[in-house]
């Protein structure tokens, strides 16, 4: 098919599809639910750090937190007007989250379980997605590409917030430094595990690479990430739980261990620790405020139609 | 006009500040849709930053060196002097924003008055906060036109959010002994003059939100004062202040 | 056989029994039916009477002179090694009858063997519990079975509750390191030893009562050992252990 | 009406009335309307103790509490099964409680604030109720009075409960003290006004204390009340909130400050701290509870329908 050589031409090019140009059905729906995956994620990523909202030890930590969150909002805001150019409606996705038929990052299945968990959230789970989102800024769609720019911008003072509170802990009292080495104890795994499985194994890699909507392998992204991650928890003064962590010389990077897919496949399953309470949480603002969403709907139109009828 | 009068002034403004904000964080990533998410951080945002100013500015006027995340942290219910209104639950999203409209058309009417304060540190941290409170008022009246005004629904639970809260209006107007030291210290205004403006404000926008003020004047009190708080605030600090008890003395 | 084991045991008993007879206390004054008001407080009575002499146990045994209000009072979250299932939310009124039954059936197998403890401290608790407990379940089998069996809405919430609560189950069978260690000692009893006798009570409550067990052996874990507990416990250690934190030394 | 004339004479000669036998359409409605406020009360009194079961300070302290509630919870019952001997069914006087139609004891329209507030509710609230329920244990109807031996018999303990609670705080930290104090002033006024309003202004009483109902007037009540709650305060080192409070030799009992009866008739119209809040939390847990009724029922029905297909 001629269209969809020239296609991928343009985008080996390095040219930007924009929303108005002809795509093939396959890259719509990929990037579809690539994107809609993603903004799901920062809204469901909006529960385990809200849990300790009400609890941030200072007034200034709470302002942080809740700036963060505030943006996380924001980034699903960007993110689903990128998937709206595509044809797909805000609701119409949300919909798909909360039947559990679309996914979202499956590290926001496991729990906040002290106020260290906000600073691994934000080194950790943070530096993590940013590990995956800034080569995102080169994607070949337009929109997608546009809208990783502002939200990278902003995940990268996420993981330094992150990375302050884990400072904060590990120089603390006996008890914060138990609680920052807990916390790296319960996040290193699911954190491996945000890269996807090894490449081998991934149904969709091959393709969604020469699309350009997919930049690295997810073998690459996690060695880019333990490399990184393992001199900070050596700053901090923490230990990565995994004993065969060990320096390779010849690979110039890190040995580590694999993290458990049995438990990642569990999680995508919805065996997870809060599956169940993070959609029900979402299920439950849904439709508890449907009666919101119809009152401000009615109101609108009520003003719309006096206007039309004033003029 | 004694320090100690001062102080419990700036408790009032700061623990309306901190308490409400509070309750309006407690919505984080469960709003009825996403740019209500995004509007509901933003407000308990500048709430807490306003908190940060009046309660820091109250531990210095108190000079026993604490700070405004000690005033907030370690003080028991009773010690607080929020109004009644501030701590009430949030209920459904409707009761939360009449609860916001409700008391930001009193903050807007407060804090324009403060601006003129004679003590300019007051009058410094009023023109801040002014500026966000105008935005905050703005929006909750909206969203109170909008659902008054929208489905059969959405009208019966703002008038019944109305009725619930208007007994919690009248203590941020009846003055006591605090108050009369400040408005004649020239600190804040005298609260009953405020009154005609928040009727007027709030009339106007509950007569576009096709809802009826109820016909009585009873007043809840004990907020402001600290006699008598609701139940709910005990919860609220259990929450609030958990860190800081469980561990005293670390450092965040 | 380390007096650590057996300290992290005998938490793990009274941690089951504070927690669970906590979130059992929260239904106080508000539960469907007068009758069932006076149950639960019962039941919470019951447990929170067998957590003073577990938690008594594990403080003596430990040797730091630590109280049984001690360990509940001044521990954080991850110290606590109840199960998962006893921090679960109440939810309905059938979510919680379930959650009781299901500990109830675990908690009475687990007395009866603890009974023939080598360790006569542990036997004479268990005796002394066992006899609450064997109406504990008696009760709550008998209210699965009446909701199960009673309308649709009430087959359906109870078959919800079910569904919701079975990956709970499988934490309370499987032994880990403290599991064998006292199983070896003849302090407590191999754990899996006690599943069949589990499996055939429950299956034939459930099966009186219309619903049908989740054909899944996924278990939740992480509360017996205190590596991650859910999200609740932290919430409800905040209300539970408050008084103490915020003041703390003081004799109440 | 010679009836009455007996029925009134039995009275004057001590006996009691019992379920079967005649009374005045007056004589039943009062008592109605009288033990079922009686046992609303002991319902919503659950509530504001309930309000600090889940932060009670020390296990043997939840224990208690949990033990005092469910025993109120058993009073309700005594109360609504000496009610139904009139021919009112407890759901009817739950749906007359829940609508508002009848009322209970305005003392819970106050909310419990600190952990005194449970020793001040089992000091003053349990006392003054004591002082009311005493007399009644002596009261004309039968199954009225036998519920109050029953009752009496627990409340005094209860009373003791609450002043040891009281005891523990007034001798234990500043912080403690200052809570003792704050829960006696914030008690005291309300609990002079659980004697209601001085005789002269009570529409019931006359005939009440005739057909023994009532069996001494509120002000009688109030003031031994004071008499025997003032040197307790004493004793425990705490001042009673009114500086006009004096020993009086000549009346041998102490004079006292009324309360603020315009505070009173404000609660009472439903204007108290917790009205709203009490009402909504019995209504919630009554609506919540339908379909467990209805559940249990539905299962007896069905299990008695089969013993009968049975037999």
């Amino acid at each position: 098919e001629p269209q969809e050589r020239a296609f991928q031409e343009r985008i080996n090019a390095g040219e930007k599809i924009e929303p108005k140009d002809w795509m093939p059905a396959g890259y719509r729906k990929n990037l579809i639910r690539q994107i809609g995956q993603h903004a799901h994620s920062e809204i469901v990523g909006q529960l385990p750090e809200g849990n300790w909202i009400t609890r941030a030890p200072t007034l200034e930590r709470k302002a942080i937190l809740l700036a963060k969150v505030q943006d996380e909002a924001g980034h699903g805001l960007y993110l689903y007007c990128a998937a709206e150019t595509l044809g797909v409606s805000r609701d119409e996705l949300t919909e798909d989250l909360l039947s559990g038929k679309m996914k979202y990052s499956s590290i926001f299945n496991y729990p906040t379980l002290t106020w260290a968990d906000m600073g691994a959230v934000g080194w950790l789970v943070d530096g993590a997605a940013i590990m995956n989102q800034v080569p995102l800024q080169r994607t070949s769609y337009g929109p997608y590409a546009r809208a990783m720019v502002r939200i990278c911008k902003e995940e990268s003072f996420h993981q330094r917030q992150g990375y302050d509170i884990m400072m904060k802990m590990a120089q603390g009292t006996p008890a914060q430094k138990r609680m920052a080495q807990d916390a790296l104890n319960r996040f290193w795994y699911p954190s491996l595990m945000m890269f996807g499985p090894s490449d081998a194994d991934s149904v969709h890699s091959a393709q969604s690479m020469a699309w350009k909507i997919k930049m690295n392998t997810n073998d690459e992204l996690r060695q880019k990430f333990v490399d990184q991650t393992v001199p900070q928890a050596e700053y901090l003064g923490l230990t990565v739980p995994d004993e065969t962590l060990e320096w390779n010389d010849d690979k110039g990077g890190y040995d580590f261990a694999e993290p458990d897919w049995s438990e990642f496949f569990d999680v995508i399953k919805g065996n997870g620790p809060c599956n169940v309470e993070r959609l029900a949480a979402r299920n439950k603002a849904w439709d508890d405020g449907k009666w919101v969403r119809e009152g401000l709907l009615a109101h609108a139109e009520k003003r719309a139609s006096k206007k039309v009828a004033a003029e | 006009m004694s320090d100690k009068a001062t102080f419990e002034f700036l408790c009032r403004m700061g623990d309306n500040t901190l308490v409400l904000g509070h309750r309006v964080s407690e919505w984080c990533g469960v709003a009825p849709v996403l740019e209500e998410d995004i509007a509901l951080a933003n407000t308990a945002l500048d709430l807490i930053g306003q908190t940060q100013m009046w309660l820091g500015l109250a531990g210095e006027i108190e000079g026993r060196g604490r700070t405004a995340d000690d005033l907030a942290m370690t003080r028991d219910a009773w010690d607080f002097r929020n109004v009644l209104l501030a701590e009430q639950p949030n209920g459904d999203f409707g009761q939360t924003m009449m609860r916001q409209f409700l008391f930001d058309a009193w903050h807007l009417a407060m804090l324009q008055a403060l601006t003129r304060s004679c003590d300019t540190r007051v009058a410094e941290i009023a023109a801040k906060a002014v500026k966000e409170v105008r935005y905050h008022v703005e929006r909750s009246g909206d969203t109170v036109i909008g659902l008054g005004d929208g489905t059969e629904e959405s009208h019966r639970r703002m008038q019944a959010a109305l009725d619930l809260l208007w007994p919690y209006v009248g203590e941020m107007f009846i003055p006591d002994a605090v108050d009369d030291a400040m408005a004649e210290a020239g600190i804040a205004p005298d609260l009953t003059e405020l009154r005609a403006g928040f009727d007027s404000h709030v009339g106007s926008v509950m007569e576009a939100a096709t809802l009826t003020i109820p016909d009585t004047d009873f007043a809840h009190k004990g907020g402001k004062s600290g006699f008598r708080h609701s139940e709910h605030l005990g919860h609220m600090l259990t929450q609030m202040q958990w860190l800081q008890r469980a561990y005293p003395g670390a450092s965040w």
